[in-house]
């Protein structure tokens, strides 16, 4: 990346002005979903876009999820790139099956000639002291799902720049956004045009030898404090942010682990059926003979997200995934 | 400080938000189904429409027996019939214009044939070559929809979209009784009317769901009478009756294309045919029902009426039988034709682009075919 | 053989299948909501029940208030005023008989409470120390629910399965203006309406779903006319008239109970406080419009009914605000008692027996734990 | 397995027979869904039960997956335990939020005061020539679900036992029917008593010493046939039906692997972010040091279920898992 550092703003922030962006690039990008319009969104990502581009461009729609991308569907069947924000993840389920049954496979039932330029924004995952269904990781039933992208930003710029990115894809992205890096700042330059990244490129956030952290969104932050934390260890940790897992970076991440020889996947999500499965199974079945021990997965537990008191327990923390990187069979090394 | 004293005084008002928005009878639909043929209102109906409607209501029905008999010599794998529903399916392709689109159920085969698409292409789904046989785009059908009522909500927003646009476009969408039912069409109907798209929903109303008999699916006076619920009008139209169904759907196009948001028709009419071909209709109704509905076949119906009126003479009749034998001969020559398919088109439209994983696992299959073509069996 | 030939005559009937099921008129909600306070109705009202009603009201808003200042105090993690509700919540908690089952949704901690729920034990998923703090079976009330409208299908198998068992019982489910457009809303009262389950629907119309107002949510005369769509009647109320709330419910219960199937109550109201303590309301809506129906509040309008006919004196008063201040005093003093929470029970409701899996994890966790608390910390 | 063989039946015979069982066993069994009534469903697997046991027993539903699931959902509330059917696999998605929101979370939402005793039937897989949404594999998604069971019978008498099982069981339990064996036959004694298994035990169907093919539901048979096939080329493949994917018989299928030093793991679902990913990954970190090669996966291609003149190139035949096999390094032992 090379975005020159002008001036600190919000993971929340810098979505507004990517959406911001595009609709004033494109007029066939309409934004819709509940509460987008006069109050900006319950986390104020859409703020003042209904005011800009007026209510028919931001729209607040009936409260209903498979209404909103079902109709968003026949929007984009007409030229139409609707930008659909759901209100959490949990409350995405509703419209599963306009994504799953539509969205995902319009572009094949036709043959390429009715593609459905959709972004589906959905705040993920916990750590925000959200009461049930407001913290869920949902993004193994996205992954399981041909036909989409799936996309997560884990630092500012590549929250404008991804999101940039998937409203100007021709194919359904679902854009994940960790709510709990809403509000993290950085330094981050809008102007600069190399901010918009391509999708389905991982990028490494810290090198090191020793073993590779695997992750993506809300887990990057963490995984790179371990990282830090791990020093004290003699652990010299790099850590892959793999920004899209579809398309899935096989490039990056397989070069990383065949480097350092060791690998951990770190994400919220639960572990059972998770991501990480995959990603491990994946990684294992191309680096076999530089791994000196099993890809292991630091994962949230297999358990309906907790309550928020309890949820500390729940979320990978340094300690848990610094205990996985010890368990990486370092004594087979000497 | 007493509550009283805080809120100050009581208010004999009712609750200050509170208005009656509209007044709800005009929504309400009438009592009986609207008919034309056989009635009065005949008179004013339009010959060359009637001859247009009977042309077409014999094509369609000679389409649904072909297509029958294309799945008994394993031609197609399946064929979910509309013998019977002819009136709507024709008269909802009439009803529009060319600008207009049509998102049909995955009964509406002919709907979509009377609306131009090719009478081959149109059963590429139910043949197996592919999910959807013609371009959307090229006469504004929207793919035949498997999933009930998900195409309502797709309907809404396509409308929606033309008229953010200011194109003068009205959106048909096409549901079942049973469809009623789901999630997807309270969500669709509510959407539209709080847009005021310019879209119209026509249910047809068939008795069934597969074997589930319209009183196991509603309590309601009528579906039609879901509309005032929403906001929008409610319309009843005998579904056998080509020339009420017609005029009932121009007119809602007709107010739909003016500004005046959507309508949600109810079209009764009959299923005579088993669900598909791999229906077995005797485990839930019976024969008497059928043959009843036979005496009230919407070919029949129109025939009358033109005969009656002196529209159409045998010379008119055989013409439109021997159209109806020519797309017949055709779509039977050429759905006896083995379509060409190519296995590596299962990668070439799930993105714009295939993955880095989608293009390894094409590069397996072509290699597998490769070995397969040489012989080079394990 | 022509298609006359084979189908046999012309029949100028009707579609065969097609009788009107029932009148649509009784189906359908009066024009203007129903009321009692400050009309003749009032005078008819049970003194017992509007005093009851009344002491309920001032203890509800009490504890409205002491949730809200208990967020401020960081004891809540967030907080659904029913603020200008209270009418709605009260009511119907008090129009059930024991046996019968409340469907509460979120913001109705409330009925909850006048149902039986102990007031602490109703707050546990907003403090946030586990989702549900009660058992639903003590006072047959299900869990608080979030995702919208999703409680309301539960309502009728209930009501159904009860029903199924020869029981007596009859299921009340609570939803708001914004719910009514889900999916699932449809789909209940739908399966209610076929089945003619023992249930009554009460949307509480507060004119908003968080910031979007009802005029974006619904293009329907009422939510009330929905129910002529399903075939059940649709009942407008004054949502702030507490003793027209109990009557309407009351009715809709009695003739569940008695076999007549489902009813949907529209509920005039107002939100009063903001969605929650995290939301800001002047971002959508005007003081003004809060400080009109300010003067349409519940309590007011109970309180000067009762006054007016020398129910209620200075003591009465005196009473109700005595017993809402021992329970909030009561709430206060416990929810400031921090919540003993034991980390292992995240395993321990998944299933009846934990998987293996889950027994691994809950190894890892307990073991975690114990490196904690020996301090042995990395 | 110790059942007696008496006479032959197919899958879905047998599965009639364990609804029957169950509803005479207990009062409080209730089957309901589209169609399943007067019909007997579209495959027929509840041919007779409204007739033997009442509309009430086994009730046609209207036409809307949640509704049904969500009223199921208020049954069992009540004390009954609900048999849902659901079509077929693509139009159970509409009543994904039931299902992920309440279903999988009730018992533990209410601290266990609220079980869910509720068995969904879904019809699953491809391989009968159906056209679009009749042939999806969407075991992920209940896999990646926390709180649910997922069940899939391979034989005509663990379709018996498991759905029995199933409808038992206090918790819900997906139980995922492979279309294609529906006619299946087998001979299978439903009188046995022991022909109710346990759920959670998987089965090696066939033993072996040099690798193990590790599936379930549809590809068991296939599988099979592959092993068969195998010997030819001098493998001696073990075959492990693993009948439940959730809770996971990590004993049976490590102890195989352990034993062969060599696996595939095969299933007709999509392979990124399918079932082999989680199965590969478990396997490896169990095994590492006892494997010879990766884990492999042989699964469908990651798109859309295709078109039935199509399906045969997608579906994981014979050929591809002796591919398969053919990869697992077998030079690196000698
Ligand atoms: C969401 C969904 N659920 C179930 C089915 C399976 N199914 C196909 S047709 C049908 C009955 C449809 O009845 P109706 O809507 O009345 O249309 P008709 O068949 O009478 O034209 C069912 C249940 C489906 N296609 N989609
Ligand atoms: C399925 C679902 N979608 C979205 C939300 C987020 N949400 C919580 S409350 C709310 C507004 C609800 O409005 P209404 O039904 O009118 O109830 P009220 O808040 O007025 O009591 C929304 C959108 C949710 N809880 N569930
Ligand atoms: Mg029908
Ligand atoms: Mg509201």
């Amino acid at each position: 990346m090379t975005t020159v550092a002008v001036k600190p703003a919000t993971m929340a922030q810098a979505l507004t002005r990517a959406l911001r962006d595009a609709m004033a690039a494109d007029p066939a990008v309409h934004v819709m979903g509940e509460d987008v319009g006069t109050l900006g969104g319950v986390f104020r990502v859409t703020d003042g876009l209904a005011k800009e581009f007026g209510d028919d461009r931001c729209t607040d729609t009936p409260l209903a999820e498979a209404g909103i991308l079902g109709t968003a569907v026949g929007m984009a069947m007409y030229g139409l790139r609707p930008v659909v924000e759901m209100q959490f993840d949990a409350f995405a389920y509703p419209a599963f099956e306009q994504l799953i049954s539509h969205v995902s496979r319009m572009r094949n039932r036709t043959r390429g000639k009715m593609p459905l330029p959709i972004t589906i924004r959905v705040p993920y995952g916990g750590g925000i002291g959200g009461v049930e269904h407001h913290s869920d990781s949902s993004e193994a039933y996205y992954m399981a799902t041909p036909g989409l992208h799936v996309v997560t930003p884990a630092t500012v710029a590549d929250a404008y720049g991804l999101l940039r990115a998937a409203i100007a894809s021709d194919d359904p992205v679902v854009f994940l956004e960790p709510k709990r890096l809403y509000w993290s700042k950085d330094s981050w330059n809008p102007e600069d045009p190399q901010s918009v990244e391509p999708i389905g490129r991982a990028v490494v956030r810290r090198s090191g030898r020793s073993a590779t952290l695997i992750t993506y969104g809300p887990s990057v932050p963490v995984c790179l404090e371990a990282a830090e934390a791990a020093r004290e260890e003699g652990w010299d940790l790099e850590v892959v942010d793999l920004r899209s897992l579809v398309p899935f970076d096989d490039e990056t991440v397989s070069a990383s682990v065949r480097r350092t020889g060791r690998a951990v996947v770190v994400h919220e999500s639960g572990g059972f059926g998770g991501p990480g499965g995959e990603i491990a199974a994946r990684v294992t079945e191309r680096c076999f003979h530089h791994l000196e021990a099993p890809v292991l997965r630091v994962a949230g537990f297999d358990i309906p997200y907790p309550p928020p008191m309890l949820e500390r327990h729940h979320l990978p923390g340094v300690d848990r995934i610094l205990d996985a990187v010890g368990r990486l069979q370092w004594e087979a090394e000497s | 400080m007493t509550v009283m004293e805080q809120r100050g005084g009581y208010r004999p008002s009712p609750p200050p938000a509170w208005q009656p928005r509209m007044d709800p009878a005009p929504l309400l639909p009438d009592a009986e189904p609207y008919r034309v043929l056989g009635t009065e209102a005949a008179a004013k109906a339009d010959p060359d429409l009637l001859r247009r409607l009977y042309a077409e209501l014999v094509r369609g029905r000679r389409y649904n027996v072909q297509a029958t008999a294309l799945t008994k010599q394993g031609r197609l794998a399946v064929y979910p019939s509309s013998t019977g529903q002819e009136a709507c399916e024709v008269a909802a392709a009439l009803a529009l214009q060319e600008r207009d689109w049509l998102f049909p159920s995955y009964r509406d085969t002919l709907a979509a044939v009377a609306r131009g698409v090719d009478p081959v292409e149109a059963l590429t789904l139910l043949r197996g070559d592919w999910h959807t046989g013609y371009d959307p785009y090229e006469h504004r059908v929207a793919p035949l929809c498997t999933p009930l009522a998900t195409q309502l909500p797709h309907a809404v927003g396509l409308a929606h979209a033309a008229r953010l646009k200011g194109d003068d476009v009205v959106a048909l969408a096409m549901v079942g009784d049973g469809g009623s039912s789901e999630g997807d069409f309270h969500e669709a109907l509510n959407f539209a009317a709080v847009w005021q798209a310019p879209v119209v929903f026509l249910v047809q109303n068939n008795g069934f769901a597969i074997s589930v008999p319209l009183a196991k699916q509603t309590a309601a006076p009528s579906l039609a009478h879901k509309a005032v619920g929403y906001g929008m009008p409610g319309r009843l139209v005998d579904g056998n009756d080509a020339a009420a169904v017609h005029e009932v759907l121009s007119d809602a196009v007709r107010h739909a294309r003016a500004g005046g948001g959507p309508t949600l028709i109810e079209a009764i009419t009959y299923r005579i045919d088993a669900h598909t071909n791999a229906d077995d209709a005797t485990r839930y109704r019976g024969d008497s029902e059928v043959e009843t509905w036979r005496g009230h076949d919407p070919i029949a119906l129109l025939e009358h009426e033109l005969t009656e009126r002196g529209l159409l003479d045998e010379d008119g009749k055989q013409a439109a039988r021997d159209a109806a034998e020519a797309m017949a001969a055709d779509l039977r020559e050429r759905m006896n034709q083995d379509p060409v398919l190519d296995p590596m088109d299962l990668f070439a439209h799930v993105y714009a682009e295939p993955t880095p994983q989608l293009r390894e696992q094409q590069d397996q299959l072509r290699a597998e075919l490769e070995a397969e073509s040489e012989g080079s069996h394990r």
